[in-house]
């Protein structure tokens, strides 16, 4: 592949897009092939197309769909990581700051509080991700059954030493791929 | 000794009359260029290559020598390019005993298809030996009295 | 030898609470020993390595490099599969590549060298020691209770990191449910995704998937399924009456798999907080101890 | 003194337009022994060989260099052409001036240099060159086919009508191969039966051809046109000489046994034929099933024998027999699917089955009569899934290459399917379809027409929900998840090669890829012989083909064969070692390197003195020496040279070179 942006894309993801040829596989075991923009296959073949097929495919909701489940790489015939590439993928899309919006709330919120507390709270996630994205009544039915048995505290709970979190997450941002 | 200036290497290249010598007939087929300063001796298979050939050709003046055959498992007599294999892995032994370097000996397996391998590992190993500058060890008084003129 | 440096990840103290108090009444069965890891902090799933290289493999590597100091000879447990499968990673890369282990130390400030391995508690339950320990601790088994056994994705895959040798249908879990007495049914969606990376943001995308895992193994006869992931388990088990009403998908009890060895152990509904399960459980648990006890008296 | 001609070529612009030739011609005057230069437009052409022819004849030259293209296009014409010389055809030495020189370099001046250097090196080596003679050994004139499939019958039946003498070795009790287990063959529809069994029948009653079944061959020495093969008759249990197959013991016998024939689908007896159009048409007994002989309780097939034919004390023989030629027509076999693929079921699924059982499901002769009925519970599928492609370009799981027939087969399952079951349902999932053949795409076309509907996709996961095998696939054409409920899926497998190549190619010191495929001479102009003289090969055993190919690859094996038996001896190549007894010492080194045996060590009278005395020696076997020169190298004294590259010919290249 001539074009360097491609080429450092597969460097990083250590895969040769031209393995893949287009049998499908992948996107048929996909669990979320069905709600992709474009599927597994046909995130390969954007690779494959080269720099406009990829501008193309960093900026769809896809990569951001992906639950990293692998089931595309353990049965594809040609051994093709593309978990590899969606990942590699994403970090290109956020340097562009192209973040699917329900994806760069959740992940936002989710570092945001990682950094404060060095845990994640998945009560207060939930509740300050639903505020946020305006889906407010998600999953409401669920928390008296959770206070009831307390499930979730009430109160944020902290690890021992939450600072040495944000030091590492803060000296992460300093190699690189991929911001924010 | 001080190198010459536009000084070009001697390289010379053992390829069996099967894989690399095919090969490098391809790489002629497809019209691929490589350095002027590599010759082609044919052999019919790799194991027919003495390391007395090698020796005398550092000797000689060679700066560089070569050794090529079938990729091993595929050898056209079925075992030869084996006893290459292990030949030459003393081989470089014996020469770096001797006080020649023995990157200026090179052993490489391509195949009577792999043109573009040919081409490369040969632009390689003579743009590896011209770095290395003249072969001076090893050699006939004669020879070097001649490169000094 | 049973002892670990254990890494409980952050669901462990809230939702997964059945699956703490069942795990913790098993190890103090069967005397297998847990070591908190001093200071350990969220491996970042999902979000951390999704944003950001270095940082997905950094901050579950802190944790590791502290279990490496404090507990040098110990492997690493976790009963997370989003956990272990980034606890894993870290180590895997962190192993096989310098250049990411010199990230990573310069990015945690402190050594690291990926010497002991990662666990899930399948791993660490499936060995013979503990398998013979548990077999002599049973006193009550569930006779009669059909089990679908749940992997998820991330206990298994990617093989290159987890080093699974059967990914498709995997019998560690059957093994160990095995010895409570209870039935493991053949079904064929054991290590299929959950959804469970996205049940928050992307809700609507990743109902199919609960549904046909749940439909799947009811097919099969399953009364319950039981999971090795406290994330799994949540996301296959809080949002059902939403799915009955959406989908009509069966209900189903969702159980780690340790709280059905505590119970067959004998452990008491309140010692593992049975009842904090969002479908009722104690009809078919105790149907299956009914069960066992008659076939004990015949 | 050495009288040498170099004769430098244009090759038109080829060599001409990068290297000055006259420059080459002129050089090459300086060099000791040339007596004679000059250049030629095309040397190779007709007036170019008969100005050499000339040249020779005017300067009396007793040996040439011609620096053209190649030695390996022009060397043969130029030894023909020297033939009708004084100079002997190995007096010859060619510089590679165009592939490795002209064509490869831009700067002219180098090129020439180069050139000169070629040259210089050739003539050096001309100079030590001697004339060499071609010999000539006996010829064996019978042959041997190892296979007894629809390739060796071929191969068989073409040679013995040529008049030659045929042994038919085939290790299953009766030949016929894949051929005999199929129903139809595509595209024509005919019966397979119907178009395989005549030729059994000529084989078993040609007199030209010995058959020999439930044999395998235990080793094989000798060289082309003399083989030494030594063939494992294994015990039949049944006196075949007196049994008239009235099959009265096959219809007794207690002991029932899966069937390979029927790929599992059906049980047989522990005696019988191996299916009911076998030929031989005579039962034999399998010893891993026989009661009588696993733990001697039973003997009913003895009882019964109205001729006596049983004898339980029967054991196998070996025969050395002499051939000229052999043929390897091994075949095939299908790929073990299940370890390979979990996701499929891995073999857990009883209606989830492979190309070949669905053969026998459908086949009037098969388990079920020809009706296609789910091996689960003997009910009518109603949709059928096919899946292409399983263990084939899968590199993961299976094998790189694509199997090549399953495309076709798969379409005429599909339009089997929907001509026996009114209103059924298939569902083709495949990746590409590839209808490379006379009739194929026609076929296909056909297949679509009839109604099996093509899924452009490769199904992932199959699993049981509901007594239904569900189908995950992609739709990839339009990029949509499908889940296809089906009653039965045919799984059409890879091909790989039968069980026991890998041995049987080291004993024929023939090739094998890293699949196992037997490696032909050269893909596209020898493509039926192998690199070992007089051992040809046809069909599947190759690589994968399907029955047409298999056809005419056999009748081209055969028409080798023939071509070599119809001689009486044959010339060898004289460019073999040559031991030199009086420096021999021999210490055997060499006879350990020798690939292919044709080194051995001999006791020989020499005279020292006035005694006689015995000395050991190596001796080499002109008809089996391929001329490697492996041997030359690890000769402790040099004794050993390499005709037409000794050790001082090519050190002479080297010094040469250097000058």
């Amino acid at each position: 592949m001539s074009n360097r942006t491609m080429a450092s894309l597969m460097r990083r993801a250590k895969v040769d897009p031209m393995d893949c040829y287009q049998c499908g596989k992948c996107a048929a075991g996909c669990p979320m092939a069905n709600s992709m923009d474009l599927n597994s296959r046909q995130i390969m073949h954007c690779t494959q197309l080269g720099e406009a097929a990829y501008n193309k495919l960093i900026s769809s909701e896809a990569i951001w769909l992906c639950t990293g489940c692998n089931v595309c790489h353990e049965r594809c015939p040609h051994d093709v990581d593309i978990p590899s590439v969606i990942e590699q993928a994403r970090y290109d899309a956020i340097e562009k700051g192209k973040i699917r919006r329900k994806s760069k709330i959740f992940n936002d919120i989710f570092l945001t509080n990682l950094k404060l507390t060095g845990k994640s709270q998945e009560a207060f996630l939930a509740l300050i991700y639903n505020m946020v994205s305006l889906d407010i009544f998600q999953d409401m039915n669920s928390v008296p059954h959770m206070l009831r048995h307390k499930l979730v505290s009430v109160l944020p709970e902290f690890i021992k030493n939450p600072k040495e979190v944000s030091n590492t997450m803060e000296k992460s941002k300093e190699w690189g791929k991929a911001e924010k | 000794m001080s190198v010459k200036e536009n000084w070009e290497p001697k390289i010379l290249a053992f390829c069996c009359n099967w894989c690399t010598y095919t090969g490098a007939d391809l790489a002629g087929l497809n019209r691929m260029k490589y350095p002027e300063n590599v010759h082609v001796i044919r052999v019919p298979c790799s194991s027919r290559v003495n390391p007395q050939f090698i020796i005398r050709a550092f000797q000689k003046g060679c700066d560089g020598v070569m050794v090529c055959g079938c990729h091993p498992g595929d050898c056209h007599y079925a075992t030869g390019n084996y006893y290459t294999r292990r030949r030459f892995m003393l081989m470089k032994r014996l020469l770096e005993h001797n006080g020649i370097d023995p990157n200026r000996f090179v052993c490489r397996w391509i195949s009577g298809a792999e043109a573009a391998k040919f081409r490369d590992v040969v632009t390689q190993v003579s743009n590896q030996i011209k770095a290395m500058g003249p072969n001076e060890k090893f050699r006939e008084p004669y020879y070097l009295e001649k490169e000094a003129e | 030898m049973m002892k670990y440096s254990f890494f409980p990840g952050c669901s462990m103290g809230s939702t997964a609470k059945c699956y703490r108090l069942s795990l913790e009444y098993v190890c103090r069965q069967i005397g297998m020993d847990l070591y908190e890891i001093d200071g350990w902090n969220c491996c970042g799933a999902t979000s951390a390595h999704v944003m950001n290289e270095v940082m997905g493999l950094a901050l579950p590597a802190l944790s590791l490099a502290k279990a490496e100091k404090n507990f040098p000879h110990l492997d690493i447990a976790t009963g997370c599969a989003a956990c272990y499968s980034r606890l894993k990673t870290a180590a895997h890369h962190c192993k096989n590549d310098a250049g990411v282990r010199y990230q990573v130390e310069k990015t945690i400030g402190m050594p690291y060298e990926a010497k002991r391995e990662v666990l899930n508690f399948m791993d660490i339950f499936g060995t013979e020691e503990a398998m013979t320990a548990m077999q002599e601790k049973i006193r009550r088994p569930l006779k009669g209770l059909k089990v679908a056994c749940y992997y998820g994705c991330l206990n298994v895959r990617p093989a290159a990191i987890t080093g699974a040798p059967d990914r498709e249908n995997p019998m560690t879990m059957e093994n160990i449910i095995s010895l409570s007495g209870a039935d493991c049914i053949d079904w064929s969606f054991k290590t299929e995704c959950c959804g469970g990376a996205h049940q928050n943001d992307a809700t609507t995308e990743t109902r199919p998937l609960v549904d046909v895992i749940i439909r799947n193994a009811v097919a099969n006869g399953a009364q319950c399924i039981v999971t090795a992931c406290p994330l799994c388990n949540m996301n296959l088990e809080m949002r059902q009456k939403e799915y009955e009403r959406i989908f009509g998908t069966p209900r189903i009890p969702v159980f780690a798999f340790t709280e059905l060895i505590a119970i067959a152990m004998g452990a008491h509904w309140n010692e593992i907080a049975l009842d904090a399960h969002y479908t009722d459980a104690s009809k078919i648990i105790a149907e299956a101890i009914r069960a066992g006890k008659e076939a004990d008296v015949k | 003194m050495s009288r040498v001609g170099v004769f430098v070529c244009h090759c038109g612009t080829n060599i001409a337009q990068t290297v000055d030739v006259e420059r080459v011609a002129e050089a090459a005057k300086s060099f000791p022994g040339v007596v004679y230069s000059s250049t030629y437009k095309y040397m190779c052409s007709e007036p170019g060989q008969a100005m050499i022819k000339e040249t020779i004849e005017k300067e009396n030259l007793d040996r040439i260099v011609i620096c053209s293209c190649t030695p390996r296009m022009h060397e043969v014409t130029f030894r023909k052409m020297l033939k009708g010389t004084k100079i002997n055809p190995y007096q010859l030495e060619i510089a590679n001036i165009r592939e490795q020189c002209s064509w490869v370099h831009t700067d002219k001046e180098k090129a020439t240099e180069k050139a000169i250097n070629l040259a210089r090196m050739s003539v050096a080596k001309v100079l030590l060159n001697e004339p060499l003679h071609t010999s000539s050994i006996p010829i064996t004139k019978r042959a041997l086919v190892i296979g007894g499939g629809i390739a060796g019958i071929q191969a068989a039946l073409d040679i013995a009508d040529a008049g030659h003498e045929v042994v038919l070795v085939e290790k299953e009790s009766s030949i016929g191969g894949k051929m005999a287990m199929l129903d139809k063959t595509f595209p024509t529809l005919d019966c397979s039966a119907c178009i395989s069994t005549p030729k059994m029948v000529d084989v078993s009653q040609h007199p030209n051809i010995t058959l020999m079944t439930s044999s395998e061959i235990e080793s094989v020495g000798g060289y082309v046109g003399n083989f030494d093969v030594t063939i494992r008759q294994k015990a039949k249990y049944v006196n075949h000489d007196i049994c008239t197959g009235c099959g009265l013991c096959e219809t007794k016998c207690p002991t029932k046994v899966i069937s390979e024939f029927n790929q599992g689908l059906a049980k047989r007896p522990a005696i019988g034929k191996m299916y009911a159009q076998a030929v031989p048409a005579k039962p034999v007994i399998d010893p891993n099933a026989c009661r009588k002989l696993i733990d001697g309780k039973c003997g009913l097939c003895a009882k019964l024998c109205p001729l006596g034919c049983i004898n339980f004390e029967d054991e196998d023989k070996l025969v050395t027999e002499k051939f000229g030629a052999i043929v390897v027509a091994t075949g095939y076999q299908l790929i073990e699917w299940g370890e390979l693929y979990p996701e499929y079921g891995g073999g857990k699924y009883k209606d989830v089955i492979t190309g070949l059982q669905f053969e026998r499901l459908v086949n009037a002769s098969g388990p079920s009569e020809g009706h296609i009925l789910r091996p689960s519970d003997n009910t009518e599928p109603k949709t059928i899934v096919i899946i292409k492609c399983v263990g084939s370009r899968d590199p993961k799981k299976g094998k790189s290459y694509c199997s090549r027939a399953c495309c076709m087969y798969g379409a005429k399952h599909a339009h089997q399917i929907l001509d026996k079951i009114p209103g059924a349902k298939v569902v083709t999932f495949y990746i590409d379809v590839r209808t490379p053949g006379k009739n194929y795409e026609e076929f296909y076309d056909n297949t679509r027409h009839d109604g099996a509907i093509y899924v452009r996709g490769r199904v992932s996961k199959i699993y049981e929900e509901d007594g239904k095998l569900i189908c995950l696939g992609e739709d990839s054409l339009l990029a949509r998840k499908v889940a296809v409920k089906a009653d039965m899926v045919v799984l059409e497998t890879a091909m790989v090669p039968a069980v026991g190549i890998r041995e049987l190619a080291g004993m024929l010191g023939i090739a094998v890829d890293n699949h196992g495929w037997v490696t032909e001479a050269h893909p596209k102009l020898r493509p039926v012989e192998t690199q070992t003289g007089g051992v040809f090969l046809c069909g599947v055993c190759q690589g994968p083909k399907d029955i047409p190919d298999t056809v005419a690859q056999a009748g081209a094996a055969a028409s080798k064969v023939i071509g070599l038996l119809n001689k009486d001896s044959m010339e060898t190549s004289p460019m073999i070692s040559k031991v030199d007894e009086s420096k021999c010492a021999g210490c055997g080194f060499c006879v350990k390197m020798c690939p292919y045996k044709a080194i051995t060590l001999e006791d020989i009278d020499v005279r020292q003195g006035p005694k006689t005395v015995k000395k050991t020696v190596a001796k080499i076997n002109g008809g089996l020496c391929q001329g490697c020169g492996a041997c030359n190298v690890a000769c402790r004294t040099g004794c050993i040279e390499l005709l037409g590259f000794k050790n001082n010919q090519i050190l002479e290249e080297v010094d040469s070179l250097c000058l």
